[in-house]
């Protein structure tokens, strides 16, 4: 029954965290480039236009697409919080992803079909790195159950510091932001328009909009994990893990996908390695 | 009251896209300059999409001819209702200057329906911000 | 007072291209003019070093023009605009456009040439 | 009652197939087929009643049972011979003849033939394995019957030479079943032989160039393994003493005198199995009519492979032949995961992704814990459902529209509305949770998780994995879909197969938490406790009951949103403005004012995936793995 | 890499460099050419600004009859240049360092005036 | 191996303007690029028919909003070679002014935009904000942001006060601190170089073939710019063409960069050089004969090509602009890119598609 609670908790707050989350996320960035910048609440004014828009749709598999995608996330974040297991957690999101990518494949248009491809890769790329701190979780936690997890008494930061950094690169990633942001172009759209979301509009793109306020909070509540021992280390990790990310986002030029896969896949194997068997040695 | 939200939200978040019809450049660098720091739409919400499907405001600069005023037909299509369109400078109200050149059809309206007339050549970034704001008053009218 | 101006004659073209070209002359242009109601003139002009040298041909109304895109692929442009704005066709263009590089089938008109007036739009 | 269902799911295949050969109408065939299956798949759900069992067959005709079994044997390997003479091949020759005389110096100098060893053993794991070969062969062969009759078509042959092909393929079944049952190491090599030997005979069937080539390197291939087999056989029993595998897992490692004949039968598993670097033969196979394949891939030949490993599991546990099974297992996964990317022929993806999933079930049994045994087991039963499924709907997609690259199937949905969707839901019976497959592959990375270079060696693999198959999923829905799709026409039993299969990939996953408290936990002993539908352990949980709710709940809410919008304002997709407006045309007005028609394809990754490129370099580590697995057990 | 981040984060230390229009409005610069104003009064509807104005937006006529001059300027074609305010040889026509309005409709400026009479009366000075 | 075929533009965000591109690409690689013009072809050259010779003035300033300057001040320096008319020597260093203050504008336009296109936003928005001074400058002095309409024949409209100098100077040595502060995210960040550096290569020869001009051919090692023909005030003011010769997208940006700060120098002198008087001389009479004048615009070599006939009116006016030239480059460099790539080489090559079709 706790466990019910939790989880409606977490799918009701998960989209208002990640909302703001994300108005703040607008607003800083505005803020490096020495712009004023949108005012905080102002994806919550996007999301609720989008919802007012007519619909228009290509393929209808788009809007089937759309709604899984929306409920994977959401029921990862809810399973997130209700301290299930987090292999499990990581591979319903994976059903989002593989139906966001069936979405952006559902439409004709180039640019949707190269997103769809690129979305692909980037999951080929931050998924075996999410396993692998998954893994390494297990190896100092013995298990791979959220609240068995909570029950170490020490923060995993601590032990894993390379693995969070391997987590770092997923969570750009995710996060679609430079240098990572290839298939939905979220910040930019200079390479293909809008990539797998170009032929999703109005409700549609709002629902997948939603969805990725879910993914934040659930690629930052992974992070908590790393500092689940004290309240204020949480909140200390994530905001900084946060501008870590924006600040990236705001130094760097966007890479290629070939690029990525090389890079981060050897950058991250080699960090899980030495941060491994320093675990085994240590 | 979530519907009230929504027709709220529409003033507050006008995504915009940009179309060059052949214009001389002058008015896109405007349009440009709006989004950048100096100016800053984004205070308004307004975000730059590139995608019509994605669009609430169409800016349109420069004239038309008949090769463009497929792809500005085909782009004001595709952008969902409710939609505004913005034409700025000379050329996009009547083909300014151009007026009279073969290949020139002449403003914005000879194809799509125009909201908001932004005259100037070039359109000052203040203009482009006045039009902006005058179209934002035609979402605040527009409930349900 | 155009530079190094040298009138030549349409087969000699080509020839006159493949000279430039084998002296290092950098394209910069073709200007096609249109003389009477039967000639054009065009205009070829090279660069080398800030220097230009220029040849002029003769083009009667209907004739074709060699084209140099084969020698200098820079011209492929310039001509596929004569094309369109002249109506002198180019042949041997690497990529022909066939008078849709600037004009879609609403231009009924050969745009440049004076019998076609410039349009007059009311006001 | 056992003997009369033992001879039905062994024997009954066997009169079958020759009725098929004989009996040259195309009814009477059908009606064979029909009726064999249902009994075989009737009799494997009965044969659960029975539980474990053990037993011995008397004698026939006052001949033993044991002595007709070795006489076939011999007959069989000659016939092999007979066909590497044939086919001029002189590894066949070498390794027939290397099978030959060893059996024959071990059967006449060595066996004790007075000591009684039961010939059938069953446990859960042979019981489930019948099922599976029962239920999912049976379904194959009837999915044959429709299928070959189109595929001879477009063959325009003269003569039928279905009866062949359902001698074989009917065969194949009762070896199978014999194989997952046998007890007497002896009965075993000689299935284990009769599949080599029909699968030869079925990758040959079209008779092509190509096909009798790869059906020769399927042969060799086997045939090593057949000699592995025998070697291991003879050195086994020269240790134990005893022809009775279980008297041989009792035995266990014995201080590692039984690692180096464990190990050649694991090679002989691997052969089978397809495992890098033999995993030609099952690509190869691929010639074959899609039924073989389905057949090859899903539910027998290789997964007799995986089944001989898993078997001698408990022997070797703790070993380090164990780690190196681990090993090869998760490197098999992990590099046929990756070649699949660069693929775009649908059964070469299917093949590569079966052989990697091979390589996880073999990875488990490597890992060798009671996690990891419930996970292979898992694994087994649910991958044979969804890959069977999916062969045969490349198979009826090919005969659909002539093509079997995924690249011709982008809009799919289009022209077969209804094989389409199946293929989808075969795809994601694959790759998604809650579906048996990806709950196996959970217990399989949760179990591997202590191990550095198994662990990272999975979870790329299966991010891989993933890539394959979203995209194939995916682009089978491409298309500008503005009206109502025409149904599509299926032949009654291709439509039957299908649909039972998908619904049975879903359903029976559906069943999994009862499947693991009925069947493997008796066998494997208890890992994970069940509550409410979720799997539970104090490493990890998977909720299946739950995610199936909510998950079905989706979807069924998203379907009807869905459906709603086919009435929604319809747009062109977005092409930078250029398109051409004309419905249903899908171009932009190119350059020339030309309107070019908007094409996508896939990535394939050359560069990092090619097969060409990594072929090479994983089969010199998959053969360093195996020398190193072998050497270590030395 | 992060080479910019120095410079973004002396942004986001320092005030933003956004100009607050419409907000807060700058001071005009007096030379920028904005709306077009003609100051009929003074007019003598010569036409120099018809012939000379590059986009030939101003439409100037007499009606001899009626006493009055009609100067029509079409803002929307009009580029800004002033060229018509350079020649324009009564200095009737002005440039307010301000740009037009943007508007909802196609507006025309007609302004009509007396010929050539000492005391001139302004009418309609804007048509929709 | 199967194709995707991508319509690249008309309306592509990465270009602000229509130009069209069918590209074909192999996982992502561009196999074939084939473009399309035409979107903004006005026909303009054609108003000169019916715009007398001073009306055109204001008809070529609008072939380009960013370098219009430029276009008026070829224009008329070719009317006032065919008419003989010598300009007051102030008129000149103040042509030299305003057309370097353009050239700067130009370039951080550019920068801008190419950061963009490799998808670096903040650097994008840092060009454009030290860009607004420029255009600061520009609205102050001249009395429009872009089109800055100073040029006539026989001199330029509007003049200089010392304070405006000195406000000029002021600000322009602001913004070249500006642009030194980005100096070494633009030429040294890892990840721009690792996106610019060895894309779309041209060598010399190549590039030298092609036509092209501008910072796209001297990004190739060809020392060749516009202003060595020592117009308008050129003659008094030293000046280095700036030269890279790597001939990728990096050498091009590095030229552009160098090039916007040797602008300041340009400025700084011809403001201290600038003699007193006039600022334009009366023309009398219509333009007759042929003259061919080139300018050294932001993006390159343009050349005016005109004909007068002794009426008000020209015969002909032909334009090449530096674009045009361009172009083929680029057709010839789009094969093996990336298309991640391709938004950064078209845009490496500075294509201004409204002075490329008129
Ligand atoms: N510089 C320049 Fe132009 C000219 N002429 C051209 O390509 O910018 Ni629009
Ligand atoms: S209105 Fe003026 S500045 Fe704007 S596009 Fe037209 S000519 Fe250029
Ligand atoms: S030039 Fe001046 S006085 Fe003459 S008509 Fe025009 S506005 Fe009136
Ligand atoms: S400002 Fe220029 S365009 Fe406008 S009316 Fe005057 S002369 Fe004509």
């Amino acid at each position: 029954m706790e466990t019910l609670i939790l989880m409606i908790l977490g799918i009701v707050v998960a989209p208002v965290l990640g909302g703001l989350v994300s108005g703040i996320d607008r607003r800083v960035t505005a803020r490096l480039q020495s712009r004023f910048g949108p005012p905080i609440l102002q994806p919550f004014y996007d999301v609720a236009k989008l919802f007012g828009k007519v619909k228009v749709i290509n393929n209808f598999w788009q809007v089937f697409c759309a709604w899984v995608y929306l409920i994977a996330a959401a029921l990862s974040v809810g399973l997130l919080f209700a301290q299930s297991d987090l292999l499990l957690i990581f591979f319903v999101q994976a059903i989002g992803a593989v139906f966001l990518v069936m979405g952006g494949l559902a439409s004709p248009s180039p640019f949707s079909q190269i997103g769809a491809q690129r979305e692909l890769i980037q999951v080929l790329t931050y998924e075996p790195l999410i396993i692998l701190v998954f893994a390494s979780i297990f190896m100092v936690t013995g298990s791979f159950r959220i609240d068995e997890i909570l029950n170490y008494d020490q923060p995993l930061l601590a032990k894993l510091p390379l693995m969070f950094i391997v987590l770092g690169y997923a969570l750009t990633i995710k996060l679609r932001k430079s240098p990572f942001d290839f298939s939905t172009s979220h910040h930019a759209h200079q390479e293909i328009v809008k990539g797998v979301l170009t032929d999703y509009s109005g409700p549609y793109l709002g629902i997948i909009e939603i969805a990725h306020w879910y993914e934040t909070i659930f690629i930052l509540g992974i992070c908590a994990l790393f500092w689940h021992t004290s309240l204020v280390g949480v909140v200390v990790l994530l905001a900084t893990t946060y501008f870590a990310e924006i600040l990236i986002d705001n130094t760097m030029a966007r890479m290629t996908w070939r690029w990525m896969l090389k890079y981060v896949w050897s950058v991250g194997l080699a960090m899980s390695f030495v941060n491994l068997i320093w675990l085994h040695a240590g | 009251m979530l519907k009230k939200f929504i027709d709220n939200s529409r003033a507050k978040s006008p995504w915009i896209m940009h179309f060059d019809c052949g214009s001389c450049n002058g008015c896109d660098i405007e349009v440009l300059a709006c989004l950048t720091p100096m100016y800053d739409v984004e205070r308004f919400g307004v975000v730059n999409v590139g995608n019509p499907k994605h669009a609430d405001v169409l800016l349109v600069t420069g004239t038309v001819n008949p090769r463009n005023a497929k792809v500005l037909r085909n782009i004001y299509d595709q952008m969902p209702d409710p939609k505004g369109v913005i034409a700025i400078g000379a050329c996009g109200l009547s083909g300014g200057i151009f007026r009279e050149c073969y290949n020139v059809l002449g403003g914005i309206d000879k194809v799509i329906p125009v909201d908001i007339y932004v005259p100037g050549c070039p359109a000052k970034p203040e203009a482009i911000i006045d039009g902006v704001v005058a179209a934002l008053a035609k979402f605040e009218g527009l409930k349900g | 007072m155009i530079e190094n101006m040298k009138e030549i004659t349409l087969d000699a073209v080509v020839g006159e291209a493949s000279k430039m070209k084998s002296d290092g002359q950098r394209l910069v242009a073709l200007s096609c003019t249109q003389l009477d109601a039967d000639n054009f003139d065009i205009i070829y002009t090279f660069d080398k070093e800030l220097v230009l040298t220029n040849f002029r041909v003769t083009v009667p109304k209907g004739s074709d023009c060699p084209s140099i895109s084969g020698i200098y692929f820079a011209a492929l442009l310039v001509e596929n605009e004569i094309q369109d704005q002249f109506g002198i066709m180019f042949n041997g263009l690497v990529l022909d456009f066939g008078r849709t590089l600037y004009l879609d089938e609403e231009i009924t008109t050969i745009p440049m040439c004076n019998n076609t007036k410039a349009m007059t739009v009311k006001k | 009652m056992l003997p009369m269902m033992l001879a039905l799911v062994i024997l009954l295949p066997l009169m079958a197939a020759l009725g098929c050969y004989f009996l040259r109408v195309s009814t009477i065939r059908t009606m064979i087929v029909l009726g064999t299956g249902v009994c075989i798949a009737a009799t494997s759900l009965a044969l659960f009643g029975q539980g474990s069992f053990t037993y011995s067959p008397g004698t026939i005709l006052g001949i033993s049972w044991d002595s007709l079994v070795t006489l076939a044997d011999f007959a069989l390997l000659f016939v092999i011979l007979y066909y590497a003479f044939k086919l001029k091949n002189q590894l066949i020759k070498v390794f027939a003849v290397l099978q030959i005389i060893p059996l024959a110096v071990f059967e006449l100098f060595f066996v004790d033939h007075a000591a009684e060893v039961p010939a059938f053993y069953a446990d859960s794991l042979s019981l489930i394995m019948v099922a599976i070969i029962s239920i999912i062969g049976s379904l194959i062969c009837f999915f044959a019957i429709p299928y070959m009759k189109t595929h001879e078509e477009h063959l325009h042959l003269v003569k039928s030479r279905q009866p062949r092909f359902f001698f074989y393929l009917v065969l194949f079944l009762g070896a199978m079943n014999g194989l997952v049952l046998s007890n007497n190491i002896l009965w075993l090599y000689f299935f284990f032989e009769v599949t080599t030997f029909c699968s030869f005979m079925l990758i040959a069937h079209d008779d092509t160039e190509i096909a009798v080539k790869n059906a020769t390197r399927a042969l060799w291939m086997n045939s090593l393994g057949g000699v592995a087999f025998v070697f291991g056989m003879i050195w086994a029993y020269s240790v134990t003493g005893s022809l009775s595998i279980q008297a041989i897992l009792e035995a266990g490692p014995m201080d590692g005198a039984m690692l180096v004949p464990l190990g050649l039968l694991c090679l002989a598993g691997f052969t089978k199995a397809a495992q890098i670097p033999f995993q030609s033969w099952l690509l190869g196979a691929m010639v074959a009519p899609t039924p073989v394949s389905a057949l090859l891939h899903s539910s027998t030949m290789v997964k007799a492979g995986v089944y001989i490993v898993l078997r001698l599991a408990p022997a070797y546990a703790g070993t380090f032949l164990s780690e190196g099974i681990a090993l090869c297992g998760a490197f098999t996964f992990l590099a046929c995961a990756a070649i699949a990317v660069s693929q775009s022929n649908g059964k070469k993806i299917l093949a590569y992704s079966t052989i990697s999933n091979l390589g996880l079930i073999i990875c488990c049994a490597g890992i060798n814990t009671t996690w990891a045994i419930t996970a292979a087991i898992i694994l087994i039963i649910f991958h044979a459902a969804s890959k069977a499924l999916l062969f045969l709907c490349v198979g009826t997609i090919e005969h659909g529209i002539g093509s079997r690259d995924i690249e011709d199937m982008r809009g799919l949905y289009l022209k077969m509305p209804r094989t389409a969707i199946i293929t989808i839901v075969g795809i994601l019976t694959m790759v998604l949770p809650p579906f048996g497959v990806l709950l196996g592959k959970w217990m399989a990375i949760e179990s591997a998780s202590g191990d550095l270079f198994v662990i990272v060696m999975l979870s790329l693999g299966s991010a891989i994995s993933l890539v394959f198959w979203a995209r194939w999923a995916g682009m089978l829905l491409t298309g500008p879909l503005r009206e109502k799709v025409p149904a599509e026409s299926q032949n009654i039993l291709t439509r039957f197969t299908l649909t039972v299969l998908a619904a049975a990939t879903v359903v029976v996953s559906l069943f999994s938490p009862v499947i693991y408290t009925g069947l493997i936990e008796p066998m494997v002993g208890k890992t994970y406790e069940i509550t409410g539908g979720v799997f539970s352990s104090p490493i990890g949980v998977f909720a299946v009951y739950p995610i199936f709710i909510i998950l079905a709940a989706a979807f069924i809410y998203a379907w009807i949103d869905t459906k709603k919008s086919g009435n929604i304002q319809n747009g062109a997709s977005y092409m930078c403005g250029a398109n051409v407006k004309e419905p249903g045309v899908q171009s932009f007005i190119g350059p020339m004012n030309v309107p070019v028609e908007i094409k996508a394809s896939n990535y394939y990754l050359e560069a990092f995936f090619g097969e060409e490129k990594l072929t090479m370099w994983v089969n010199f580590v998959g053969l360093a793995l195996i020398v190193l697995m072998l050497g270590g057990a030395l | 890499m992060l080479k910019m981040t120095p410079t973004v984060l002396k942004n986001l230390f320092s005030k933003s460099s956004t100009r607050m229009y419409p907000f807060e409005v700058r001071e005009p610069f007096p030379l920028y050419r904005g709306e077009l104003f003609n100051d009929i009064d003074k007019c003598i509807f010569c036409k120099k600004c018809e012939i000379k104005c590059p986009s030939q937006c101003i439409t100037v006529s007499k009606d001899k009859e009626a006493g009055t001059g009609t100067w029509i300027c079409d803002p929307f074609a009009c580029v800004y240049c002033s060229i018509c305010v350079d020649v324009c040889p009564t200095k009737s026509l002005s440039m307010a360092p301000n740009h037009r309005k943007p508007s909802a409709t196609r507006d025309m400026i007609e302004q009509v005036g007396k010929l050539k009479v000492p005391k001139k009366k302004k009418a309609a000075p804007k048509k929709d | 191996m199967a194709r995707t075929i991508i319509p690249f533009g008309p309306q592509h965000p990465v270009l602000p303007e229509p130009l069209h591109l069918k590209l074909v690409c192999e996982d992502e690689i561009v196999k074939e690029a084939i473009p399309a013009l035409g979107y903004v072809h006005r026909g303009l050259e054609k108003l000169a028919e019916i715009r007398d010779f001073n009306q055109m003035i204001q008809v070529v300033e609008r072939v380009c909003g960013i370098c219009s300057m430029l276009h008026s001040q070829c224009y008329c320096q070719g009317i006032e070679e065919m008419m003989g008319v010598e300009i007051p020597e102030r008129a000149k260093y103040l042509r030299t002014v305003w057309s370097e203050l353009h050239r700067m504008h130009s370039h951080l336009l550019w920068l801008g935009l190419f950061a963009d296109a490799f998808g670096f936003e903040s650097l994008f928005m840092q060009f454009w904000r030290i860009r607004e001074r420029i255009m600061d400058l520009n609205e102050a002095t001249a009395g429009s942001r872009v089109i800055v309409s100073v040029n006539v024949v026989g001199g330029v409209r509007q003049d200089l006060t010392p304070e405006q100098c000195s406000w000029i100077l002021t600000e322009v040595a602001q913004a070249g601190k500006e642009i030194k502060a980005i100096q070494s995210t633009m030429l040294s960040d890892y990840t721009v170089c690792k996106r610019t550096k060895g894309v779309a290569a041209l060598t010399k020869e190549q590039a030298y073939e092609l036509g092209a001009a501008g910072p796209t051919l001297r990004a190739s090692g060809v020392a060749q710019d516009m202003r060595q023909l020592k117009y308008a005030a050129f003659d008094k003011i030293d000046f280095e063409p700036v030269v890279e010769y790597d001939g990728d997208c990096y050498a091009r940006g590095v030229v552009r960069f160098r090039e916007a700060l040797q602008s300041i120098d340009i400025i700084r002198a011809a403001i201290s050089g600038m003699p007193q008087g006039d600022i334009s001389v009366p023309v009398k009479g219509n333009p007759e004969g042929e003259i061919i004048t080139r300018v050294e615009q932001p993006r390159g070599e343009c050349m005016y090509y005109m004909k007068g006939n002794g009426t008000k009116f020209l015969e002909r006016v032909r334009i090449r602009t530096p674009t045009f030239a361009n172009v083929p480059p680029l057709i010839a460099f789009m094969p093996g890119l990336e298309l991640a790539d391709v938004p950064v080489a078209v845009l490496s090559i500075d294509p201004c598609i409204s002075c490329t079709e008129r």
